[in-house]
């Protein structure tokens, strides 16, 4: 399993995906510059979080126009799997590859706190390990985590399975309390909670442990 | 020439900032406010050149980046 | 020399230089200087910039120690913390933009402070923030509680620096000026240290991040004199902070740094491109040539003046090793950040500017250090206030007591305001705000040690007698990193006051700087950065003084980081340190009895050593479960902190030999509140007084109440007021 | 009745956003695009009555909550 974190100017949380990566799912992470035009040969694309281009315009908008990001687009073409998070969520349904979008918080304030997800689905390759716990604790961060669809294309993504998390309590305003969903084909997954924030006991609580273990899993 | 693009929430999408400007308004005595939206206003300075051209080029930079079409409507205005 | 327009004394004076320093200027010029000289005169001798009121008494503070690296003098205190690493911070305030614009004058104060910080070679790690507004009914206060706050959040989140803590305090004294401190903690290798003298002549200088606009023009002065009616209309004056831009100087920066191609770097703070020109000039014992021309600039037309002394956010001046442009260039435009080479340094001593093929600026350098006013201002002490028996006071509802304290402004919970910081970003949060420890506590990347960090004042305490208050300011943030179990460090420190030409004000800053001092010595623990506000007055009402401290101390196991939130039931509250029933100067007497008076608290600092010690080794030793020092409300608000974040009731008993409220809320100092297993409790009490420090069985857990003598609250009726009172004051705009 | 406000930063006022846009219409092969400069735009629906007194009211909550006068501009008109 190899794995390519992109890094936007304004991305803040490469380190840290870069560091959950190594320690639970594989030491062969690249860290790759959004204004390259090709991929390493990975088998994950990860995107993430932070406030690429400060967030400006609209979050995600101007890191999804990027160049390396018809490189990522062949990438999940080909069934290669695409992980973003909060802001790599942002700028994957930007880049149009997972529907709907991501909107200012309903309560219009910045919000930091861990909440309480029910993974909706385990039969994913970034979600197969919390299968037997359906219920986790990750922290979310963001200022735009309204996840907005119309409602047909909420109805089928959730006849389709392609909810995989969902908040108890919802934070920011999300339609149906969508925390992360999936792509049809099952190799594109956003999500606004940090897993990789949730990893280690000593800074917090671990139910991000099972993403990046599911995610090691996926390849094994 | 000159450029304006309007940003709008899109019909139908709920719009959190609207919201927030409407209770705030009631707040501080403005009971006549119904209801407000709230959107972007990008103002371009372009190179001078053909109107009709400017327009369809400044269309094209709204689809490709200025508005998100899932959820707003955008309008253009080219201005002499 | 260009044909401007010479300048006379009418025009220093209304840019803020007395006749006295006028008269300096021409003695050194031999000539009247023009206006972007006079300009230039003009901030780097304002309060601001040449700490004229303070400076000799900020020599008082001890600023030496075993793990000092630098001290104050360079844009950030710098300390050693092993295996190579440094930690570097300080603090800075934004008062005066914050409350014009508390949006982004809250924001650039934060992009500000962690530019010093970064400056030096660090990356930032960690923010805090130490925030005081006016009274809650005062209809300023709201709108400035929410535009800070987001303000802060909005730049640090957005840059990626974790806020891990702060203090929010509100009184009617701030009501006209808030005050906006903001802490910035980063780590470096030591051998990567970057300082701001610029030796050698010859050398490229260069300018890279934002165009210069005429943002801030005369921020520094302002920063210097009080608020009046005129102040809205100086408005147009505030920086808007663009955190992206930040973001990427500090990777770029960073980048740059381990090249090899830098000799100093400075950011462009108050007083912009004049002040970090002439400091690196100054310091490296050289002159400076810039062709302002070459200067990015973000809009026409900019006069010399107006682009010397420009506070545009997020710049930065480089001075370069000869031939080593292109790397910069490179590291630069890959950021997509604007660089320019604007000059060169020299061997003349002067600083020259050039503009439009005219010299509009010849001044000699070293006049404008070595000649800076330093002024001996005429001080008094405060009056001193008696101190009050605890017999003296009314009978105490002790139940309704604690629900007014734990509820009131100053205690009540400050989660609406840090879930709007991200306080994890990075990684390494191990105790942030809301993490029930007495300090944040940071893991230095990559290793097993940790940082603790906190930042404390007690303004009512200032205010009633300096000398003590500044003391106490020291040792409850010395006390507050014991608490953790950390060795403390080194603090900064931001000395927010009045107007320093009032004698009384004056008084209040020179005797808080040596009770500061005082403490700083005795627990060694030097003061390395710092910053000083002056002129928080409006209308000749001046702020409480507060002198805010930020302490950082040490953690060799970050798994070792004490809390006080795993309190169990049946466990032993043991409490350290005397207890005489303290009311003066008490959050008690001005929450409940309504009454803001008596001598504060003294510290014994020798007390307070002694029983730190004893404190640090029982956490190594792994006997206690929890740990919380006593502050504002003393031991009923201390117990009940543990009970709301243990999620476990207690019973703290009375004391036949103090009234309650004495016992229960007194606020002697150097007090801390052990949880225990019940089984080791007499054992810790013979410990203790082995060590010579006082410790008494003062209460168990257990229950789902607080209960305190034979009263009691239900914990989530106490949780629930406790948590409200933010949300709902914020909520009823 | 309703009323459109424009909120424009104020000139002379650093503005981020408008500056990313640029930037990022550039690489996006739209040189002509010189400057760029971002504001918002706030639709009221207010109660039916008269537009010169609509007009009064719509700038007092401009003044008061709907632009930042320390750093924007802004401009009501009243559509019928
Ligand atoms: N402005 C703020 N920003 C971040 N955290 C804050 C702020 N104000 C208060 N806090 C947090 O709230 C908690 C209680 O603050 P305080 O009562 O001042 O602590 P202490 O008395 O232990 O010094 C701490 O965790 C502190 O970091
Ligand atoms: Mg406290």
């Amino acid at each position: 399993m190899k794995a390519a974190v992109i890094v936007f100017p304004g991305s803040n949380c490469d380190r840290d995906a870069i560091c959950a990566l190594r320690d639970h799912t594989t030491p062969d992470v690249y860290r790759v510059w959004h204004r390259d035009t090709s991929l390493p040969k990975v088998d994950l694309v990860f995107i993430p979080g932070g406030f690429s281009y400060g967030d400006y315009l609209r979050s995600g908008a101007v890191a999804a126009r990027s160049p390396i990001m018809s490189a990522i687009k062949d990438h999940a073409e080909r069934g290669g799997l695409v992980a973003g998070i909060c802001n790599g969520f942002q700028v994957l349904t930007e880049a149009r590859l997972l529907p709907g979008a991501l909107m200012r918080n309903a309560g219009l304030k910045f919000v930091c706190k861990s909440v309480d997800l029910v993974v909706e689905n385990t039969q994913t390759p970034f979600s197969s390990a919390y299968e037997g716990q359906p219920a986790t604790t990750i922290p979310v961060a963001h200022h735009d985590g309204n996840f907005f669809a119309d409602d047909q294309v909420l109805d089928r993504m959730e006849g389709e399975g392609q909810v995989v998390f969902r908040y108890v309590q919802n934070p920011n305003g999300s339609a149906r309390n969508i925390a992360g969903i999936i792509n049809d084909k099952g190799n594109v997954l956003g999500m606004m909670p940090h897993p990789e924030r949730a990893v280690d006991p000593l800074t917090g609580e671990t139910g991000g442990l099972p993403f990046f273990e599911s995610l090691a899993g996926a390849f094994s | 020439m000159r450029a304006v693009v309007y940003v709008r929430p899109r019909g139908g999408v709920l719009d959190p900032q609207g919201q927030a400007v409407v209770s705030a308004l009631k707040h501080l005595d403005f009971p006549e406010v119904l209801d407000a939206r709230q959107g972007k206003i990008i103002e371009l300075v372009l190179e001078d050149g053909d109107a009709t051209k400017a327009k369809e080029r400044v269309t094209q930079m709204c689809e490709q980046l200025l508005a998100n079409t899932v959820i707003e409507d955008y309008q253009v205005k080219i201005e002499a | 020399m260009s044909e401007e327009r010479l300048t006379d004394l009418c025009h220093a004076q209304e840019l803020g230089l007395s006749q006295s320093e006028w008269e300096i200027i021409l003695k050194r010029l031999g000539r009247h200087p023009n206006e972007t000289e006079l300009g230039i005169f003009s901030v780097m001798w304002s309060e601001h910039c040449s700490y004229k009121s303070s400076r000799r008494h900020l020599r008082k503070l001890p600023t030496t120690g075993e793990c000092v690296i630098c001290g104050p003098g360079e844009n950030a205190g710098v300390i050693d913390i092993g295996d190579g690493l440094a930690c570097i911070f300080k603090m800075e305030s934004h008062n005066h933009p914050s409350y014009i614009e508390p949006y982004q004058g809250a924001a650039t104060g934060v992009g500000g402070i962690m530019r010093d910080v970064f400056t030096m070679g660090a990356r930032p790690v960690a923010l805090l923030n130490a925030l005081r507004f006016g009274a809650p009914e005062h209809p300023k206060t709201r709108p400035l509680v929410s535009g800070v706050v987001a303000g802060i959040g909005g730049y640090g989140n957005c840059v990626g620096v974790p806020t891990v803590g702060g203090e929010t305090n509100f009184h009617a004294g701030y009501n006209g000026n808030i005050l906006v401190n903001a802490m910035c903690v980063g780590i470096a290798e030591q051998k990567n240290i970057f300082y701001s003298a610029a030796k050698g002549t010859g050398n490229p200088v260069l300018y890279v991040g934002a165009k210069t606009g005429r943002d801030g023009i005369h921020g520094a002065t302002m920063a210097s004199a009080e608020f009046d009616d005129q102040t809205e209309a100086k408005r147009p004056t505030v920086q808007v902070g663009d955190p992206f831009t930040e973001k990427r100087l500090i990777e770029a920066c960073l980048e740059l740094m381990q090249t090899g191609c830098i000799i100093a770097i400075q950011d462009m703070g108050a007083a912009g491109l004049t002040s970090s020109s002439i400091e690196m000039a100054d310091k490296g014992g050289v002159g400076i040539a810039l062709d302002l021309d070459c200067v990015p600039q973000r809009e026409i037309n900019m006069t010399p003046v107006e682009m010397m002394l420009s506070e545009s956010q997020e710049r930065m001046l480089i001075v370069l090793r000869q031939g080593q442009e292109a790397i910069a260039q490179e590291i630069f435009e890959r950021w997509e950040l604007d660089v320019a080479l604007i000059g060169s340094t020299t061997d003349t001593g002067r600083m020259v500017l050039n503009h439009k093929g005219e010299t509009v600026c010849d001044i000699p350098i070293a006049p404008l250090g070595d000649d800076a006013p330093n002024y001996d201002r005429p001080w008094k002490d405060s009056p001193k206030q008696d101190a009050i028996s605890p017999d003296e006071v009314e009978p105490c509802d002790v139940a309704k007591a604690l629900l007014t304290l734990m509820q009131s402004p100053d205690m009540a919970s400050k989660r609406w305001i840090w879930e709007q910081y991200d306080r994890h970003v990075m990684a390494d949060t191990i105790k942030a705000s809301g993490g029930a420890a007495d300090a944040a506590i940071v893991r230095v990347h990559g290793t097993d040690k940790a940082l603790a960090i906190s930042s404390d004042c007690t303004p009512r305490y200032v205010a009633a007698d300096p000398f003590e208050g500044g003391k106490q300011a020291v040792a409850e943030c010395w006390r507050n990193l014991i608490a953790t179990g950390a060795k403390p460090l080194a603090v900064t420190d931001c000395l927010n006051f009045g107007n320093p030409e009032r004698p009384e004000i004056m008084g209040q800053l020179v005797r808080a700087i040596e009770g500061m001092a005082e403490a700083c010595t005795a627990l060694e623990f030097p003061v390395v950065s710092g910053n000083v506000s002056l002129y928080n007055e409006t209308a000749g009402v001046a702020i409480p003084p507060t002198p805010a401290i930020g302490g950082v101390g040490l953690m060799l196991d970050a798994g070792g980081a004490m809390g006080f939130d795993s309190a169990c039931a049946d466990d032993a509250l043991i409490l350290l340190g005397q207890s005489t029933g303290w009311l003066g100067s008490s959050l008690y007497l001005r929450e409940v009895e309504g009454r803001e008076a008596g001598a504060p608290p003294p510290v014994n600092l020798q007390m307070e050593r002694l029983t730190g010690a004893f404190v640090s080794n029982a956490i190594q030793a792994g006997q206690l479960r929890a740990v919380h020092d006593l502050s504002d409300g003393g031991l009923g608000c201390a117990a009940a902190e543990i009970a709301l974040a243990s999620g476990c009731g207690l019973h703290a008993y009375a004391n036949p030999a103090l009234p309650d409220a004495a016992w229960f809320f007194g606020e002697d100092q150097g007090r801390y509140l052990l949880v225990v297993d019940a089984d080791q409790a007499s054992r810790i009490i013979e410990d203790a007084k082995a060590a010579g420090v006082h410790a008494e069985h003062v209460g168990s857990m257990g229950g789902d109440a607080v209960r305190l003598g034979d009263v009691s609250l239900p914990l989530d009726f106490l949780r629930q007021k406790h948590e409200s009172w933010l949300p709902d004051y914020m909520e009823d705009a």
